[in-house]
């Protein structure tokens, strides 16, 4: 029988090894799996690398893990928005390491890291900076960049439901990097506002298929990012 | 070139939303950038229906929610909080810059630090060193819509002017833009220059000169460095 | 307003042209798009280029199409099915061009050139008659060939609803390779089972964005092209 | 090197595909090819929970369904009608190949013209000039899936030997195959031999040397060409 359900965020992420590479789910607060993260802080794994669209917000989430130091180096495309001191405060000091990536590139990096493309031509950031170094090329008189996948040892995502073979739907825009991000990681660890039955998802609109889920954790209210933040929480 | 302050000369933002808004034809797919552009899907003409794209996963962006209908989980690339029209489709984030990467989005209104002749964008960096780099969906945007246009203050803060012969800032996209919506005026980046389309109201041709950091063409007058003295 | 609807299969299929590129959906006879197909061939635009999994059954569809001389060549990845005759005996005869792509570079393709993605590696065909002529290249330690982007002029494709804007969702495995098709043509016709008004499909289970459907024709009892083939029909 | 009948001996095709099935784990992800393979579907062992990934864009394909329930639309990569199981999701093809070609799926089970004792595979083309050629998903298949299973009678319906020291037919993929079913034996394809792991009733080692065209390696006897002395 397949079980992937887990009884804590803690025993999920107890494996996370120092030095590992982790996707992260959520774009700012929408879809951050907030108590995998805080569970990865309390296990302690350090010398992380982590692929996320921006760096967190406040002092909890992914600011938090950022700033308990276990992370040596972000892959973002954003990582300063509104709230954020922590990242740009230890980047300013050369204590972190930034790989930054246009958005488009890192999802699609990601996506083919899941689809067995290690490699794809695009567009994106052509002529700019962040083609410095990297390998042009013309197709149809038009010049590419060439980009390698990306892929993780563990995914952390949130999503809205998870049934018991692991198929995953989303609510709204949190859904963002989460689907690709679980396709490409070794070990894709979800917590789920709702644990249901297999058949309780409608075949046409599972977003992610079981095949790409290894655990799951029920976290029937998440705590809200913004909320901790307005409210000056910090973790641990 | 002196640096004009042209307060309350020209448009005000709202009255740029307004002109972008009135180019946007029916039926279009549009996704508007961070901050100026923003206030586009406002100004949208009775009888319209364009569809706002956000990269973030949404096509079918409606306006803001009501306060205290606030969700966290739909947002736009902002990260404010939006709502979704009749109709409208989530999706994830390799799907929604297939979209913008693959050519589908006919027109995305972009922020600028500065716009060359040439159609060069600069809007994502300042260049300090120190200071983290944030790219975000700027450079798949550029790239992968239609047309780009930029909505933007024809000078920075300090007076100086946006539109140049040739960035000095970290590029965005080379030859990318094809219309520019100042406070001043509007242009479309053609052949090389800025082809002035319309002036704003209370601003003469040499004030526009003196505030643009490269020759103005005048359609039909075929020489450039020629606008000052028309 | 947005208005993709058209009052006939014949009228949203008039200007595809003599030697257009045009993919057409389906995986044998699930998502076939038929009256699409068999307006094209009343429309008699010549010398196409055909992509579909496969070359149809028996003589009607898309077999149909390429009895009658319309199709210079296919681009597809199974071209002998049970009952299909058409395309086997021409090719034997040398009267059609056939280009063979391994299905998942076939589908891998034209989500490439849906994507904008130029051309992208991919292991699959590696070490065989497929890859010959190919650029081969190492990442990791394993060989990769480089596949090429597909777009066309065209796309055919069927759906189980399109709303009015034109967002589509599709039936169990007649979706195969629909949803990448639309992405990849400049004008996407679209035949749907139902009709409906915008609103009615869930935002969250879309398949196929608004975004890249054009026209939509509503054929509310499709044929079945295993019920003409038993049949022994033959189109026109 | 003799052309074996062998009416009624060695293992029968639900022979084969009850050794296979016994061989997937508990909650593996798994496709099967068109033809023999097809059968496993039928042999999983109680109390084992296998899914079943068919190409064409269903995970989750369960039997066929009762006489009157077809679905046009339900099928699998054969173009059989199939049925879905609780808890199934259907997917376009570019996302079924990404799961295949991503190393998603654990174990593929497809037929064989050859293989060779390298692991190579030849099961899409007999290389006639004028006959179409159709390769449909075997190529992603062994590239891309965990470990390929091979299901195949041992010798052709000629008599010749499907196992051979290298193919001769257009291969499929090259060093992918990681286990070989056939009607004589089950063998590892491993260090670029045949090893053997289970040896049909009532087939002695000569007769499966006598139809294989390459050596047979016992374990434990580390010479390759002794298994038809043991």
């Amino acid at each position: 029988m397949i079980h992937k359900l887990y009884d804590s965020a803690a025993a999920a992420v107890a494996d996370i090894f120092d030095g590992a590479t982790v996707l992260i789910g959520g774009f700012g607060e929408a879809g951050s799996p907030i108590e995998l993260i805080h569970a990865l802080i309390d296990q302690g794994a350090r010398e992380l690398t982590v692929v996320n669209n921006n760096t967190g917000s406040g002092h909890v989430g992914l600011a938090a893990l950022i700033e308990n130091g276990r992370v040596a180096k972000m892959i973002c495309s954003f990582p300063r928005t509104a709230n954020s001191t922590v990242f740009p405060d230890l980047y300013s000091r050369n204590k972190i390491e930034l790989e930054l990536v246009p958005q488009g590139t890192l999802a699609e990096r990601i996506r083919a890291g899941g689809a067995g493309i290690p490699a794809f031509f695009t567009a994106t950031s052509v002529g700019t900076q962040l083609a410095e170094g990297k390998e042009l090329r013309q197709f149809n008189g038009r010049e590419y960049v060439l980009e390698h996948a990306l892929t993780a040892d563990f995914a952390l995502i949130k999503c809205r439901s998870a049934d018991r073979l692991g198929n995953l739907v989303y609510n709204k825009t949190a859904r963002n990097f989460s689907p690709v991000m679980a396709t490409a990681a070794q070990t894709t660890i979800v917590q789920a506002d709702k644990y249901v039955a297999a058949g309780e998802l409608e075949p046409e609109s599972i977003v992610t298929p079981a095949i790409y889920v290894d655990r799951i954790v029920a976290v029937s209210t998440p705590l809200q990012e913004s909320d901790l933040v307005a409210a000056g929480a910090q973790y641990p | 070139m002196t640096t004009a302050t042209n307060t309350a000369m020209g448009w005000s933002r709202q009255d740029i939303a307004r002109k972008i808004a009135a180019d946007i034809p029916d039926g279009a797919f549009v996704n508007l950038g961070i901050g100026m552009p923003e206030s586009v899907v406002n100004h949208i003409p009775d009888g319209r229906e364009v569809i706002f794209h956000t990269e973030n996963g949404l096509l079918g962006m409606g306006p803001a929610p009501p306060a205290g209908e606030e969700d966290p989980e739909l947002i736009n690339a902002g990260k404010r909080h939006v709502t979704a029209i009749t109709g409208a489709s989530f999706f994830h984030h390799a799907d929604s810059f297939a979209m913008i990467r693959g050519g589908h989005i006919d027109i995305c209104v972009l922020g600028a630090m500065q716009v060359s002749q040439a159609g060069d964008l600069a809007n994502w960096s300042i260049g300090e060193a120190d200071a983290a780099p944030a790219v975000g969906g700027a450079m798949d945007l550029v790239a992968g819509a239609k047309q780009i246009f930029v909505a933007t203050q024809h000078c920075t803060k300090s007076g100086k002017p946006k539109l140049v012969e040739s960035i000095t800032l970290p590029a965005t996209g080379l030859a990318v833009v094809s219309r520019v919506y100042t406070d001043m005026a509007i242009f479309d980046v053609r052949n090389g220059a800025f082809e002035l389309v319309e002036l704003a109201p209370d601003i003469d041709l040499q004030t526009l000169q003196d505030n643009t950091g490269a020759a103005i063409i005048i359609p039909g007058h075929a020489e450039a460095g020629k606008a000052a003295s028309l």
